[in-house]
C-alpha cells in the first residue's frame, strides 16, 4: 500500500504529453547533462492513484478536530479556494503592466485597509511567506528603523521564556542579540524584571498577546511604556491574534510592529506545512522603513529610499491574500468580532470541563487557548504528554501541541478553535477523560497507542541518526 | 452575514452557563479596560454571503486583464499545468492538515515530501534536499548563510543574477553580516577572468543562476572550479526545467543547488504562492533550513517517514537555529511533486527541449523578419535579450493591443523575451509580424 | 499524439510475445476480413495533448454567451451553488466508483445516497424515495407507468405542465400504451370543474406541476381530492426549492411525487446532467423504478447499506423489470445531498422566500413602472407571465444588448419570467429600467 | 465513524448562508406547509467532515483496480473535468437564444461527428441519458420507424441469451416482446435458431459485439442480413465498443441504430451509478424518426414532423458530452484505436495468465473482457465466485462482475481495460492465483471475506424483507 511513486514506477510509462513541436528543433550547442535525472515512470492513473492513496494517510481539519495549540486550525471555508483559483487572480504575470493588474493591486489595497482595522496599525507589507518569515521581516524594519536614526547601539532583542521559538532565532536571523524575559507565577511577562533589564541597548521586545499559555497580558500597557520609554521597539507575535479580534488592537496596545499569520487567523490552509502568508504592519512613523516594493494607490512603488530592500521575489503569497481576503470580506466587523469570542468561549469551556480532570499549567482564564501539563500523572502512572497524545490519535482527535511552551512540564497546549461546535468539546472531554482512565488502569496499554495508523510510533532517534533522506534503489 | 461558527445560539449560551457567565462579552471582562476596543473603534464593512462575496471577487478578478499569449518570464514562467496537479493536490487532506508533527497519522504527506526531496535531488544531482523553502529568491539567500563562518564572510555574485535575487540576497546578506560583491557581466554571462580577479581567501561562496538573468547559459562549470580552487563553494540558482538538460548543479561543481521552483505546476499567480527548493552535497546536510523528511522504522520495524534533524531548527534551537523558518511552502513542493512524477524525465526533458526551440525560433524569427537584434553573443535557453531602436514601450503597447504580452522592457531599447513550450508557432508568427509592423 | 494507456512499449510487447502474437494487429486476426476497418475507412482527426484539447474547448466555450444576469427559469433554475458542493462531490473517491454492487467497498457511498433518500422523503413528504433518475420528466413518466394497470391506462394532464415534459410523458405513454389527455387551463391552473368533468373510472393518475409552467401554484389539495373520489392517484411534480414552503406532496394528498432536481446544487450546464428525484407512499414502494438503497446489518450485527427491492430491476428481472433503468444521476444526487446538507432546513425555507420575494419585486415594478401587465391572476411563485403590446422579441433584445438575459418568450407578446435569490435589486431595478424603455 | 448526517447533525446548527433580502419580503397568500422538511442541522465545518469521511468508504478507479466486466471502469481523465467545468458550459441556460449557445452546437456537432466515424453510422442523438435510455430510445425509433412504414405487426425483438439486462427490459418498455436467442456452444449466437425465427413479426434483433462474453460474432454479417431479409432492423448495444475501436464499426456490420455509453468507452467518470450518457446512432433513413429536437448546422430544429417526440428534457446530459469531446479529441484516430487493441491484449493477457487456474466459459480468444467459470471449485470446494469476489476486496481489488452473464454458471466477468499497466494485470493473477490457494486450504477463510472493510457481508435478504429506505429517529 505505501510503496513510494519511484517504487509504483516501471521503465516506460508515460504521463502527461505535450503538444507536437511546431517548429524547427534546436539543439543546445553547449555541454549537457552526462547522468539523466530519474523522475518517476508512472502513467497518468499511477499518478492518480499514488497520491489518492497518500492522501489517504494524512489527516487535515477536513476530516477531524484539531485542537493544535498556537496553530489556529480553523476550518479552511472552500469559497476561499474558489476565489483563490480564480483564472483572473491565477494566469496573472507578476511583472505584467500595472494598468493590467489593477484588480490585484485591489486585492492588495483592501486586504491592507482591513487588517490595519483589525489591528490598529497604519499599513501592512505582504512580502513575509510565512510567520517567521513575518518575523524576520518585523525585526529588520527595526533594525533599518534603528539603523537610520542611528541607533546603532540597540542590539538586544527581549523575548519571553514563554515564546515561540521562531522569535528568538529571527531575532538572531536580524543581526541582534537575544535576551530571555521570566514569566512570573502567573504565567506572564514579569514587569518589574523587563523593567530593570531594559536601557539603551534595547532594540525591541518580542511579545504575543495572549501569551502562549493562552493568558492575557494584562500589564500590557505598562509593558509597551517601558520599552518605549527606554527608546526600543514593541513586536508582536500575530500567531494569536484569534483570540482578540475586534476585542483589543495589538496597535491599542503600543505594539510597533506586528506580523500576522493569514494561514492561521485568517482561515486559509496550511496545506501540509505552507503556503502560509505574514503580512507586517506597522505604525506610521514605521512606514518608510519597510520592505520595498510598497504598493499603494494601484501603483506599486520599486523606489523606497529608505526601505530595507526586498525580503521576497515579487509581492508575497498573492494566491493566500486572496483567500484570507474573502474570510474577512464573508466575516466582516460583526462576525470577526464573534470569532475571537466564541474562539475563547471554546477554549474556556473545554478548559473548564479538562479541569476536573486534568491539571492546568496555570490557574487563570485563558483566552483563545490553554496549556495543561501532565505532570503529575507522569510521576504517578509513567504516562507522558506524549502518551496522551498518541491515545488521542487513535480515537479520531489530531493531538494539541505537545511540549510547549518550555516553562511547562509535560505541557498539552489545547486551541479547538471557534469552528468546532460544542458537541465535537464535548467528545473531546469524553476521550481525554478515557484515556486518564486507561493511564491508571493499563498504562503500557496507552503507551503503545496509537494501533489504528498505518504505522506505529517511530524511532525517530534512527531517522536522525542515520539520515535517510530521499529514495534510492536499495534503501526500500 | 456569515461566519464560521458551529454552534448553535442555545449551545453558546449553555458553555456560557457552565462558565457562570452572561454573554460573550463576559469573557473578556477580565481584559483591562484601556485596551478594549470600542463599537466605533474600528472601520470595516458589514459581513456578506459567501455569494456576494465570490462577486465581488471575481469582479475585482475581471479588473486584470488575462493574456492568452505572453512572453514575459524573468522569473515567473507560463508552463502548461496537467489537470491532474490541481485535482490532487487540492484534496482536503494536503489542503487543511498541519506540518506534519505527528507522523503517525500523516504518512502520506511524509512520504509525498520524501519522494520530493528524491525529485529534487535528481533534478540538481544532489544528495540531499530539505521540504523546500519560501521561494527562489529566499532559497539563494539560504544558500548563502550555509556557507558563512566567521572567517568566510564574503560572497561573489555576478551582475547576470536576477536584480530581484539580488535585492532578497543583499537584505538577507545586511542580516547575516555578509558582503555581497557584484561581479560585472558585459557580455551577459560572468567571465572566468573576471571571476578570477575578484577570487580571494576570504570569500564564502560564489552564486550563480543558470541559465541567467539574461537567458543565457553560464559556464558553471569552469567558474566553479576556478573558485574551487581557492576553497570558494559554489551554488547555481537553477531553473528546474532547464535542469533537465543543462549539467546538474553537481556536476557543474557546485555544492549547494537552489531554486525557484514555480516553473513545476504553479500558476503564475501574480508572484506567489511559489516554491524555493534547495539540495545540497551530503557533507553541508545538517546546515540545510527548514523541515526535512526522513526515513525510519515504527516499532514493529514497518518503513515510516518522520521531520528530522531537527536539532536545526528554531522550536528545538531557539536563537541558536541555522534559521527560522517554520511554515514553508509544502503544498507547492506537492504540487511540483506531482507535476514531476506526471511528466516524468522523459516529459519534462521534452518540455526543456520544446522551450528552447520555441525561443530560438522566435529569436530567429524576431531577427529574421524586424530590425530587432539579439544583444548578447551566448547560448540561451528559453530567454534572451533584444535590442532595438524603436523603444520598447512601443513595441510592447503594440503587442498589447493585439492582446498579447510581449517580454519584460528591460530598458528603453532592451526587451527580454521568453517563450516556453506553450508558446506556439501560429502564435509567434504573428508576434514577429506585429513587431515587423513597428520595427521592419 | 496522447493516449492513457499504461503499460509500456516493451511490456505490450512482452505481451504479445507471452500469447504467440507478433502485433497488436494480430489481436483482431481472428475477425471476419469483411468487417475489418481499412485505415482509410474512418475520418478523425490526429490525436493532441490535454494542452491542445482544453485550449481549443476553451474556445468552444467562449462562443457561448455567459449572462452575469438572467431571469430565465422554465426549468432550468439558476441559483447559488456553495463552494463546498463541489469541492466535496468532485472527490475521486465518488466521482470514479461504479453503481455500489459491492456493497462492503461502498458504504460511504451508499450511506450517501441513504441520506438522499431520505432528504427526498423530508421535501416530499413521502415515505420512500429511489437513488435518482434521469431527469424531472422521466420522472414524471416513469411516475405514470407506476399508476398504469390494465384497467388504468389513461393520464389527466393539466395544459399548466411544462410542454417539455408533456412531450417526454406523451412519448413514454405511447411506448406503454397509455393515453395522455391534456386539460385545458384558460386562467393559468387548473380549475376543479375542469378536472371533475374530466374524470372517470379508468383514468389511474393526475399529474400536477407545483408551481406550474406559468409559475402559478396549483391547488393541488383539492385537485388531488377530487380525483381520489375516482380513484384517481395524485402525481406531483414539485420544485425541490418551492417545496420547503408549499404543501408537500403528501400534505397535497398525491401519492407520488416526482420532481427536477437540478435547483438543489445543479449547476445550468445546457440542460444537463440534471436530476430526476422520485418518492412515493410506502404502499407503492415495490413499484418504484430503479435503485433504492436499504439499511441492514452486515454479518457482525453493524448497521450497514445496500441496494435493496433487485427484484424490481432489469438485471435480476429482465423483460418483467419495472424499468430498464441502470445508471442513474448518482453524481447529481449526492451534489443534491450536499446541497440540502449545507443549506439545512432554514436555509432551503430562505432560498424559497427570497425567490419568492424577488420575483413578487420584479413583478410589481414591472406592471407598475413599464406597460407589462401579469397574465394570470394567481398567486405564483418565482416566475410569472407577462403581456405586452411591445414585441416579446423587442422586449428581450434590447435587455440582451445591456448583457440581461430576459425571460423566455412564450408567444410574440407572452414572456415567462424568473428571480431567484441570485438576482438582486439594483439589477431588476436596471431591468425594470431598460424595459421602461421599450414599454413605457 | 458512520454517523448519518441526520445524527451528526444538532438543532440549530447552521451551514451557508444567503445574502440579505434587499426587496420587501412577500408572505404567499395560499396554504403554506403545516410539517416542515426536517433536513439536517451542520455547520459547514460539519458538512466537510461528513462527506470527506463518506468519500474514503468508497473505492473508485481512481484507487484500485477495477476489473468489472461489462463496466469498462477505464482511468477517467482530469482534464476532462476542466474542459466540462469551464464557466462558458456550465453557465449555460439551455433555452438561451440560440445565438448566444453557439459553443455548445459546436460541441454537440463535433461529437456526433466524430461518433459517426467511430461507429460507422450517420447520425446521432444525445438525449439519452444513459445506456439504458439510449436502448430505449433507440427501439422508441425503430417501433416509430416501423410505424410510420405501416409495419405495425412487426413486434417482437430478439434478444440473446446472454444479453445485459437493460435489452429485454428496455425492449418491453418500448412496448415489444422479447424472445429469446440462444447461444450456441462456442458462445455465439446460433445463427440457424435464428434464421428459423426470423419472420415477418421481426421488428429487430438486440445485439452487443463483442458479446457479453467477451467474443466477437463472426457471422454477424450473416446475422444483420437474416434479420434485415425478414424485414427488421438490426440495433447495437454499445457497451462493449471498447473493443473495436478503430478496428471494425457496427455500421459497416449491418446494424442500423447503435447506442454508446459514454461514461464507458470514452472515459467519462461513472459517478457511482451516473450520470451517463447514451446517445443514439442511426443510418440515414432512420434519421427522421429520431427523438427531438435535432441540432443540426448551429440550429436546434424543434420541428421534427416524424420524430418519434422527445425522450428527456432539453439535449441530453450536456457536460458528459463535453467530457466525451475532450477525450476524443486528446485519442484522435490512432489513440483510438490503440485504445481498443490493447483493450484487448490485456484482457487476452489476463485470460490466458488466469486460465492456468482458473476454467475459462468458452475456449475462445476474448476481446476485451472474458468470463471465468468457479463451477468446479463450488463443486469440488464449496466456494462460490462471489467468495472469491470478496476475497478480492480484501487484497485491494474491485471485484469482477459477478453472476452474468446468465448462461454462465458462477461466473466472473472480467474486463481490464488499457488503461491498466501489466504490472497490475500480474498482481491480479498473483491474486486470483493465491484466492484459489486459501479456497482448497482454508475455505471457511475464504468465506469470510472481505474483512478489511468497513462492514462484512451484508445481510440482503433482510434488507429486502424488512426495507427501511430512509433515516428516521429511531432506526439507528
Amino acid at each position: 500500500m505505501s510503496q513510494l511513486i519511484f517504487e509504483r514506477g516501471t521503465q516506460g510509462h508515460r504521463g502527461v504529453a505535450l503538444p507536437k513541436l511546431q517548429v524547427p528543433a534546436y539543439t543546445l550547442k553547449t555541454k549537457l547533462r552526462a547522468e539523466k535525472p530519474q523522475l518517476p515512470s508512472v502513467s497518468e492513473l499511477e499518478v492518480v492513484r499514488h497520491y489518492t492513496e497518500c492522501s489517504q494517510r494524512v489527516k487535515g481539519v477536513d476530516h477531524v478536530f484539531y485542537p493544535l495549540g498556537s496553530c489556529t486550525m480553523k476550518y479552511n471555508p472552500k469559497v476561499n479556494e474558489d476565489a483563490a483559483n480564480l483564472e483572473g487572480f491565477t494566469a496573472i504575470h507578476p511583472l505584467a503592466p500595472e494598468e493590467d493588474v489593477q484588480g490585484c493591486l485591489e486585492v492588495v489595497a483592501t486586504l491592507e485597509k482591513y487588517l490595519t482595522q483589525i489591528t490598529g496599525m497604519d499599513a501592512f507589507c505582504f512580502q513575509p511567506a510565512a510567520g517567521a518569515h513575518g518575523e524576520f521581516s518585523g525585526l529588520m524594519t527595526i533594525r533599518n528603523y534603528l539603523k537610520r536614526h542611528h541607533e546603532d547601539q540597540r542590539t538586544v532583542v527581549f523575548v519571553p521564556d514563554s515564546a515561540h521559538g521562531t522569535n528568538p532565532a529571527s531575532a538572531v536571523m536580524a543581526g541582534f542579540t537575544v535576551k530571555q524575559i521570566p514569566s512570573n507565577a502567573e504565567g506572564n511577562v514579569d514587569v518589574e524584571a523587563l523593567r530593570a533589564m531594559a536601557d539603551e541597548t534595547t532594540a525591541a521586545l518580542m511579545l504575543t498577546n495572549p501569551n502562549t499559555l493562552g493568558l492575557f497580558e494584562k500589564d500590557i500597557m505598562e509593558i509597551t511604556k517601558i520599552i518605549h520609554d527606554a527608546g526600543g521597539l514593541v513586536y508582536y507575535d500575530g500567531a494569536n491574534l484569534n483570540a482578540i479580534m475586534g476585542i483589543a488592537r495589538p496597535g491599542d496596545m503600543g505594539f510597533d510592529v506586528v506580523h500576522l499569520n493569514l494561514h492561521k487567523t485568517f482561515s486559509t490552509p496550511h496545506g501540509g506545512g505552507g503556503p502560509g502568508s505574514g503580512p507586517i504592519g506597522v505604525k506610521r512613523h514605521l512606514i518608510p522603513y519597510l520592505p520595498s516594493p510598497r504598493i499603494e494607490n494601484g501603483r506599486i512603488h520599486e523606489d523606497c529610499p529608505e526601505s530595507l530592500g526586498r525580503m521576497k521575489m515579487f509581492y508575497g503569497n498573492f494566491g493566500v491574500m486572496v483567500r484570507a481576503l474573502t474570510y474577512v470580506m464573508i466575516l466582516g466587523k460583526e462576525g470577526l468580532r464573534r470569532t475571537s469570542q466564541v474562539a475563547v468561549l471554546n477554549a474556556r469551556y473545554l478548559e473548564h470541563e479538562l479541569s476536573r480532570n486534568y491539571d492546568m499549567a496555570i490557574d487563570q482564564p485563558c483566552m483563545h487557548e490553554f496549556v495543561m501539563t501532565l505532570k503529575r500523572q507522569h510521576h504517578d502512572l509513567g504516562v507522558s504528554a506524549m502518551d496522551i497524545a498518541k491515545g488521542m490519535i487513535d480515537r479520531g482527535i489530531h493531538p494539541p501541541t505537545m511540549y510547549f511552551p518550555l516553562i511547562v512540564e509535560e505541557a498539552l497546549m489545547v486551541e479547538p478553535t471557534e469552528t468546532e461546535p460544542k458537541g465535537v468539546l464535548d467528545e473531546a472531554v469524553r476521550v481525554l477523560s478515557e484515556l486518564l482512565d486507561l493511564a491508571a488502569s493499563d498504562s503500557q496499554a496507552l503507551r503503545a497507542c496509537p494501533t489504528t495508523t498505518p504505522v506505529g510510533r517511530i524511532d525517530e532517534v534512527q531517522a536522525a541518526r542515520h539520515p535517510i533522506l530521499r529514495w534510492q534503489k536499495g534503501n526500500e | 452575514m456569515s461566519d464560521y461558527i458551529a454552534s448553535s445560539p442555545e449551545e453558546l449560551q449553555a458553555m456560557l452557563d457552565s462558565l457562570g457567565l452572561k454573554d460573550l462579552d463576559a469573557l473578556t471582562g477580565h481584559l483591562p479596560e484601556a485596551v478594549l476596543l470600542k463599537e466605533d473603534g474600528w472601520d470595516l464593512p458589514e459581513g456578506m454571503s459567501e455569494f456576494e462575496a465570490l462577486a465581488k471577487l471575481k469582479k475585482m478578478a475581471s479588473h486584470n486583464r488575462i493574456y492568452e499569449d505572453l512572453y514575459r518570464g524573468a522569473g515567473a514562467y507560463r508552463h502548461y499545468i496537467p489537470s491532474l496537479v490541481n485535482a490532487l493536490s487540492s484534496r482536503g487532506e494536503f489542503l487543511t492538515a498541519y506540518t506534519p508533527y505527528q507522523a503517525e497519522m500523516s504518512q502520506g504527506l511524509l512520504q509525498s515530501i520524501f519522494e520530493y526531496q528524491t525529485m529534487i535531488c535528481e533534478l540538481t544531482g544532489m544528495d540531499v534536499s530539505n521540504a523546500s523553502v519560501y521561494d527562489g529568491a529566499t532559497a539563494a539567500a539560504e544558500a548563502l548563510l550555509m556557507c558563512r563562518d566567521p572567517k568566510h564572510r564574503r560572497v561573489l555574485v555576478p551582475a547576470s543574477v536576477h536584480p530581484q535575487i539580488l535585492q532578497v540576497i543583499r537584505t538577507y546578506g545586511e542580516a547575516y553580516g555578509m558582503e555581497i560583491t557584484v561581479l560585472e557581466c558585459p557580455h551577459g554571462v560572468l567571465e572566468e577572468s573576471v571571476l578570477r580577479e575578484a577570487l580571494s581567501e576570504d570569500i564564502a561562496c560564489l552564486l550563480l543562476q543558470q541559465p541567467n538573468y539574461f537567458g543565457l547559459i553560464e559556464d558553471a562549470e569552469t567558474l566553479f572550479a576556478a573558485a574551487a580552487e581557492k576553497k570558494v563553494k559554489g551554488i547555481l540558482h537553477i531553473n528546474p526545467i532547464a535542469a533537465a538538460l543543462l549539467p546538474s548543479a553537481k556536476e557543474a561543481g557546485a555544492v549547494i543547488a537552489v531554486g525557484e521552483g514555480q516553473p513545476l505546476g504553479m500558476p503564475l499567480n501574480f508572484g506567489g504562492p511559489y516554491l524555493g527548493f534547495m539540495a545540497s552535497v551530503s557533507a553541508m546536510m545538517r546546515k540545510l533550513p527548514g523541515r526535512i523528511v526522513g526515513q525510519s522504522t515504527d516499532h514493529e520495524g514497518r518503513r515510516a517517514y518522520v521531520l528530522t534533524l531537527q536539532a536545526r531548527e528554531q522550536h528545538i534551537r531557539r536563537e541558536k537555529a541555522s534559521s527560522s523558518i517554520c511554515s514553508n511552502q509544502a503544498l507547492c513542493a506537492l504540487r511540483a511533486a506531482i507535476y514531476c512524477s506526471a511528466m516524468g524525465t522523459e516529459g519534462i526533458e521534452q518540455v526543456a527541449a520544446h522551450c528552447v526551440s520555441n525561443a530560438h525560433y522566435l529569436a530567429h524569427e524576431l531577427c529574421e523578419k524586424t530590425k530587432l537584434r539579439l544583444k548578447y553573443p551566448g547560448e540561451f535557453f528559453h530567454e534572451f535579450v533584444t535590442v532595438s531602436e524603436v523603444p520598447s514601450g512601443v513595441l510592447l503597447k503594440h503587442l498589447e493591443d493585439h492582446g498579447i504580452l510581449g517580454g519584460l522592457p528591460l530598458s528603453d531599447h532592451e526587451i527580454l523575451w521568453c517563450a516556453t513550450e506553450v508558446n506556439n508557432k501560429e502564435n509567434m508568427d504573428h508576434l514577429v509580424e506585429l513587431i515587423g509592423e513597428v520595427a521592419a
